[in-house]
């Protein structure tokens, strides 16, 4: 049988750790850092990504648009 | 290397990319408060020229209003407007550049408040135009102030006990007086918080240039969005808000449409 | 020669601007200017040239359409008179921030307010020292005669795409109504979207591979880029200055005695001189042709030949503090004037420059 | 040559034209010209008028507070403008409706019932050219010929059919002029 | 001594609009000066005072609300900053034709165009000259401290009153955004409907009995009395002119050198008269309060005493103009400026006047 | 003295007087072209306010557009407004004066293009004001060119052949538009070229002001209305022409009353 | 029995000759005179005032305020 | 005494109300103030500035190049101001956040780990009290007791429950600040 499996790749330098992504995310994937980048955000990362589907979600809302996904079938 | 970032590195290849910014978004970065819809917008509007492959015949406006720069995000010609004229630059653009695609992006401010008469007028024309219309409720460039389409009870930086509908007005809905105007040939009102809100949204500006392409006349694209900075709230209470206060009293969807005028 | 035509001074703008081979007009009537759209109207420019023409919603429409074919590089103006011009201010400071070409064309009436819809030259400040905000000027010309009219449509698109400045008509009720005979240029082509292209290749004309993209804005959020920005703008005026300054002078060579008047009143003044040169005073005009480019320079030399000057305005007295700039001490000046839509007669200009400039030496 | 000229009346008499019409006569003569006309709201149903100078030489103001000539078509305007004739000027009028007629010695006065001749015509629309031709009449300033190569300038293609009539007006009004009184030299 | 505060100078206007007594204030938000509505608002005028309070749909229709009230007698102001000042020019014209007392403020802004929300002093002309069209004046009043932002309220409206015409406060950027300290004055009553009707008969209440009725306009469609009423409006200026010129001397009397500046740049020049003092140079400064009128006087007399003046202002050079007309060829007059927001430093300005003045002679 | 003429005497006496001009019209006679509506709803205004005995109470804004000298004829205390203004200076008295009767006169060039944004935001505040709307489908005071509520095909002096409505706009139907404000509470459109029309106008003006007395909003009353001069016709010719090309695109009647919203 | 009859009074001084209240009379009292007033315009008069009712359609129309309307009782 | 000072760090971080209790603290003690802040749409989520003045005398030029004292709450400030202090004058800041420390040696250095000791005292909203404590230690220019009476003058009435809790952070803030380096003489 194939699975979808995904990830992300948040471009942390840009991310405005404003957390919209969050909630989004169908399996509660993304969390904010403890650490500021250099501009002084939490920027957002992958807490738990095997769970992710790559179903885009978070870039869709992500207001800077500095999410990219990627998405690939796997056998299970 | 442990097994899970093996994985990782195994799917987080050039071929699996399935979501990335696209090309007609410039490198500089927004200047947009965190999690301000702007953003969005801006993306899905260059998403939908560079998959309709119009870059070279697109002309932006840019309003007065926190998207004032959207120039320097968007790789495409624009111009800058005086505060509320963006739909006067846009019919001095499209009458005399007929084949180019024109759209101007606007704030409530902007649109609803200074530009009456224009955003009216070229409606009632019906310029070949798209006008992206963001209300978010306030005016968020200058600190917060009321806009034309606060709510009632609101507060803003002018009406820190709440807008006071018999003294202030009622919050205008401007999308459902430009849709009783025969020049409008398309007018939907849409929201960006939510990935399927964002899908929406993305397909009503691509049939708006759709429509521009075959003369039909005025598109009209309201987003309902967030200033989380004005609203003072964080971005995620924002959203809710939008959803629990601003969408009972703009209901998303479509006001009308070439099919059923 | 080219045809002759008798024509008001309006029609001679509207017609103008088709033979300029001009690609927009964007306008809202008001008196005495109306005939300018009118005219275009009745000739169908969109059949005889394309240009396009709309009556738009206000004044405040019409000139930020202005500002957004002119962006694109098309050759394309406005009219209107006092009221309507001051409605105009926010998108001419716009225009002239964003250096865009275009013309104006304000045909004076009385005011202030509402006023009167006589002949007046009350706006001179406005026009030359900048109604709008900011630090700008446009470039001013000032007809004096229907063929003016007709003739400074060309000349001043040229100017103002030479300069990337918007360019002002500067005329006033009597010239706008008032026929003369005009002889009518050839209709010249309108450019094509490939000659806009390589000629003004600031233009928003749609961002292709091989280029930047283009962006029309006067905004600078940076002070330091701000006014480098400025100072470029004046670096500009003092090009405009150096070059572009044009009068007329008659009688001047001999003359003991100036008037300096523009537009009707100098109309009037030329008659003044021909009065007081039959009575033996050697009075001579000066006529300024551009008011900004003010002729600062040929005022000045002619303050150390002259004994008195006497600006003749139909204002409380605009222009005279640019002649005592230009003159700056050397010799007496003075002002008559009339005002409200009343337009001086000759002789009591020639009896103001007797008593105040003549008697007075 | 330097003659100025004021033409008064209702709007609706055919004032302006009148003014037009002698203006395209003397470029084709080669002359310099100007129409200065009155303008503004109180045109609502009122009077109108226009100055009119042609001249061998570059005009130079056109707007004049006295005329050499004054041609009158209405009370309002006699009352007007009768004195403003310089003196040993002309002033030609219609006695169609007016009630007090001109009073002047020192200047040459004019009738030219061109109304009641219009209607005896049966051209209504010709009165102005019937008064055109009495002025040229009195000052023959362009030629008759001229002012009929005027008169076809200054109609559109549609209304070129008008032209004989309105020819034949010009001629008559030279025909019906008649002079009241000469500027006495005291004066 | 009343209360002292420390405050903006944007809400030290609202505030002493409040104290003041005024009936309402019309406005449409713009950097740098939303901080007066907003500070309006936080304060309940409606409760404090009975004040009406508005926030327009635009500049135009907030000074045209101006218009309204002003037409009635009351005690109204509106504040923008310069390109929402540039849209007011219509209504300002009207205003001023219709003989209307109100206040207008101007916390301006570099520009032209969109320009920049950093401090400037680029409008002056468009303020002391007339942005609008036709011949009319505003009383212009340029506050250089906060305290003068506050006391120029009560000033302004005064002088609007007394010769019925609208008085504008041209401040800037910096000073409307400065706190300092303020010292606030006691709350005045608004008038009552019998007082106004009392004090100003011309005022449209309501048509009584025993008055013919009251109409406010700027219309005149007769020449002859459009004129007259120029004429009227010139002799009402004159009048200004004569009574109501202020302006402050900084170590004058032994002046050999002048600095002329206003607002913001006189409290950077009043910093390079110390620095010249303490240097040895004899260097004054003469601070215009009111810009029109302008002191004119008091320069012509000061330009038999130095022997050179330097006009130094955050615009392009526009007052140096009237200095040199007041100076009318006397002594050099000479400019400098910084632009686009960018405030001169003390340094420069003093490195200028030893350039320019000092070293020249 | 013949019969006849002694039988006229016996009626015409002040006894037996039914219909005088209104002592609120000053002597001065109208500068209106003959036939001109402006004249029969200037009468009605001041016949309202003399019945309801408010002339001491009562502020007008006369409007830019042939009405311009309204102020001359009406005897009460009036405002001269800028080109489309009149509804912010009401908007300033009204709030300051919050007791008296203001009333603003207005052309359809002056309403419903130049003015747009003062109309659509004093409607939609709900100023407790009165608008007067006179709509003749042209600018009559600058020699008859289009305004917004030109219809079709009409020709104008800036529509020379017509009004294209492709190039040059749809006829726009802002009384409809303000009806849908909540801030309006009286909306109706009327005319005064038939005498029925003529008394169901004076009707609704008189509601218009006693809803102002009871501060239930803005009324607004628009009034068809001809513009012979501009039109070119005679003036029974336009009252004609108007019955059968001006009444069937903006039919008279109420769009709106407090009674049913 | 009791039957109304009316005139009107024409200011023919001020009256524009417009001709609207002409249409407007249900009985055709009206007509404009063949004579100018002093503005140059033909003014209304009662051609027929026998049959006028004073009704008031003419004075309610009329845009220049310039008709007068009596009305009596007579007895027939 | 007239001291300049510029006050500089991230939006939120409180400070241009440092510099407003400051100013007002100066009032108290019947001293002219000036309060100049940094202002425009750079502040969304930017940086932020004030320039205040504290002076025996009326002031002049209420907007400086350099300054007496600086005090750098964030890593863009210290880019920006660091080279602005006057030779001899003073530069303090909080470390947390910092990755360039100040290197000139011609001013004097202090640093006051304000964000650390807030957090230490649970009363994050502090910070800013607490930068405030240590500038008044270094360059005693008002009197403390004056300072937590500006404190009072600044709080709206709704917020007046608050003093105490910010007087001890002034306090505290006089305690933990250290001097860093000293300027040297020849500099
Ligand atoms: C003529 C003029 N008036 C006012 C302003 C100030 N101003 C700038 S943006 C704005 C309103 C912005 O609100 P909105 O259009 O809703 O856009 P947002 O910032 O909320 O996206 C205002 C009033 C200006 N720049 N020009
Ligand atoms: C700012 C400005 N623009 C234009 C005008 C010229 N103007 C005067 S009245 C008018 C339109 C009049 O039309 P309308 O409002 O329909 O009134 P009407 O004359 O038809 O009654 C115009 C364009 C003006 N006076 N001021
Ligand atoms: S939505 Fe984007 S900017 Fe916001 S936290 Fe997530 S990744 Fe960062
Ligand atoms: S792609 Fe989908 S599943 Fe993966 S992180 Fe984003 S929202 Fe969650
Ligand atoms: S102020 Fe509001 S609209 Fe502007 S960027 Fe911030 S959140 Fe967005
Ligand atoms: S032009 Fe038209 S609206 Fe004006 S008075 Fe004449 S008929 Fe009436
Ligand atoms: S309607 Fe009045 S103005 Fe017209 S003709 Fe009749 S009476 Fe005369
Ligand atoms: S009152 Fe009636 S019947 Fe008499 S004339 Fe007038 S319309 Fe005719
Ligand atoms: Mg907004
Ligand atoms: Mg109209």
């Amino acid at each position: 049988m194939a699975k979808v499996t995904g990830r992300i790749v948040v471009d942390t330098e840009q991310c405005k750790g404003c957390g919209v992504c969050i909630p989004v995310c169908p399996f509660d994937v993304i969390e904010l850092a403890k650490e500021f980048n250099s501009k002084g955000f939490h920027y957002a990362y992958m807490k738990n990504p095997e769970a992710c589907t790559g179903c885009m979600n978070c870039a869709l809302v992500c207001p800077d648009a500095v999410i990219k996904v990627y998405r690939k079938k796997v056998r299970v | 290397m442990d097994e899970q970032q093996a994985k990782t590195e195994d799917i987080i290849k050039k071929e699996n990319l399935v979501f990335d910014k696209t090309k007609l978004l410039t490198d500089k970065a927004f200047h947009y408060c965190p999690g301000c819809g702007h953003g969005v917008v801006h993306r899905l509007l260059m998403e939908v020229i560079e998959e309709l492959d119009i870059q070279e015949k697109t002309i932006g406006i840019a309003p007065v209003g926190c998207s004032v720069l959207a120039y320097h995000y968007m790789d495409i010609d624009m111009q800058e407007a005086a505060h509320g004229r963006a739909p006067a630059l846009a019919t001095g653009i499209k009458r005399t550049l007929p084949e180019k695609y024109v759209f101007t992006y606007q704030g409530d401010g902007d649109l609803a408040a200074i530009g009456t008469a224009e955003t009216i007028h070229s409606c009632n024309r019906g310029e070949n135009i798209t006008i992206i219309f963001i209300n978010n409720g306030i005016y968020g460039m200058t600190g917060g102030q009321m806009a034309p389409t606060t709510l009632e009870n609101m507060k803003s930086s002018t009406t820190p006990y709440g807008r006071n509908v018999k003294q202030m007005g009622n919050p205008l809905k401007i999308t459902e007086l430009v849709a009783q105007l025969p020049g409008t040939c398309f007018v939907t009102r849409q929201a960006v918080h939510k990935p399927a809100y964002v899908r929406k949204t993305k397909k009503a500006i691509k049939k708006a240039f759709k429509y521009q392409k075959q003369e039909m006349g005025l598109s009209f694209i309201e987003i309902v969005s967030n200033c989380n900075s004005g609203w003072k709230m964080t971005p995620n209470d924002a959203n809710k808000w939008l959803e629990n206060n601003m969408l009972p009293f703009y209901p998303l969807g479509d006001l009308k449409t070439p099919e059923k005028k | 020669m080219g045809e002759l035509r008798l024509m008001k001074g309006n029609e001679a703008i509207a017609e103008a601007a088709i033979r300029s081979g001009a690609d927009g007009y964007f306008g809202y009537p008001i008196t005495p200017q109306s005939e300018v759209i009118e005219h275009l109207a009745a000739q169908k420019p969109e059949e005889r040239t394309g240009m396009t023409l709309l009556q738009a919603e206000s004044e405040i429409a019409a000139i930020n359409m202005v500002y957004g074919a002119a962006g694109c590089g098309k050759k394309v103006m406005t009219s209107s008179s006092s009221p309507g011009i001051s409605l105009k201010q926010e998108g001419i400071t716009y225009i002239a921030g964003a250096e865009l070409p275009c013309l104006i064309l304000n045909v004076v009436r009385g005011g202030p307010g509402l006023g009167t819809i006589q002949p007046s030259q009350s706006d001179y400040f406005q026009s030359v020292k900048g109604g709008g905000h900011g630090d700008y000027h446009l470039i001013v010309l000032a007809p004096s005669s229907v063929q003016e009219m007709y003739d400074f449509v060309e000349l001043g698109f040229d100017l103002a795409f030479k300069y990337r400045n918007p360019t002002m008509i500067l005329s006033d009720g009597a010239i706008g109504q008032m026929m003369e005979k005009v002889e009518i240029g050839e209709q010249k082509p309108r450019l094509t979207e490939e000659q806009i292209k390589e000629k003004y290749p600031w233009a928003t004309t749609g961002k292709t591979k091989d280029r930047e993209k283009n962006v029309i804005t006067s905004l600078e959020l940076e002070p330091e880029k701000m006014e480098q920005f400025n100072r470029k703008l004046i670096e500009k005026y003092r090009k405009i200055e150096e070059n572009e300054v044009r009068y007329e002078e008659i009688q001047c060579e001999d003359a003991e005695y100036l008037m300096v008047a523009y537009g009707t009143s100098a109309r009037i003044c030329q008659k003044s001189v021909q009065i007081a040169r039959n009575e033996g005073l050697k009075v001579g005009l000066l006529r300024p042709i551009t008011l900004f480019p003010f002729p600062r320079k040929r005022i000045n030399e002619l303050a150390d030949q002259v004994k008195g000057m006497l600006s003749v305005e139909m204002s409380s007295g605009q222009m005279v503090e640019d002649v005592r700039l230009a003159v700056n001490g050397k010799v007496p000046v003075e002002y008559y004037g009339r005002m409200g839509g009343i337009v001086p007669s000759t002789e009591e200009a020639l009896k103001d420059l007797k008593q105040k400039i003549i008697g007075g030496k | 040559m330097n003659e100025e000229i004021i033409i008064a009346g209702f709007g609706g008499q055919g004032v302006l034209s009148l003014g037009k019409i002698l203006c395209y006569a003397g470029i084709v003569q080669g002359k310099e010209v100007t129409w200065m006309p009155s303008y503004g709201p109180e045109m609502r149903g009122g009077t109108a008028n226009v100055t009119v100078i042609i001249s061998d030489e570059r005009i130079s103001s056109p707007i004049l507070s006295k005329f050499d000539t004054a041609i009158i078509l209405n009370q309002q305007s006699m009352d007007k403008f009768e004195k403003d004739v310089k003196p040993g000027g002309h002033l030609i009028y219609d006695g169609n409706g007016i009630t007090r007629h001109p009073e002047r010695t020192d200047i040459n006065i004019y009738r030219v019932d061109a109304a009641a001749e219009a209607a005896r015509m049966e051209t209504n629309k010709t009165f102005n050219m019937i008064v055109l031709g009495g002025f040229l009449k009195v000052k023959p300033i362009v030629e008759l010929q001229n002012a009929v190569e005027g008169l076809k300038k200054s109609l559109p293609e549609r209304y070129q059919h008008l032209v004989p009539v309105n020819e034949k007006a010009i001629y008559r009004g030279t025909k019906i002029i008649k002079k009241i009184s000469k500027a006495r030299a005291e004066a």
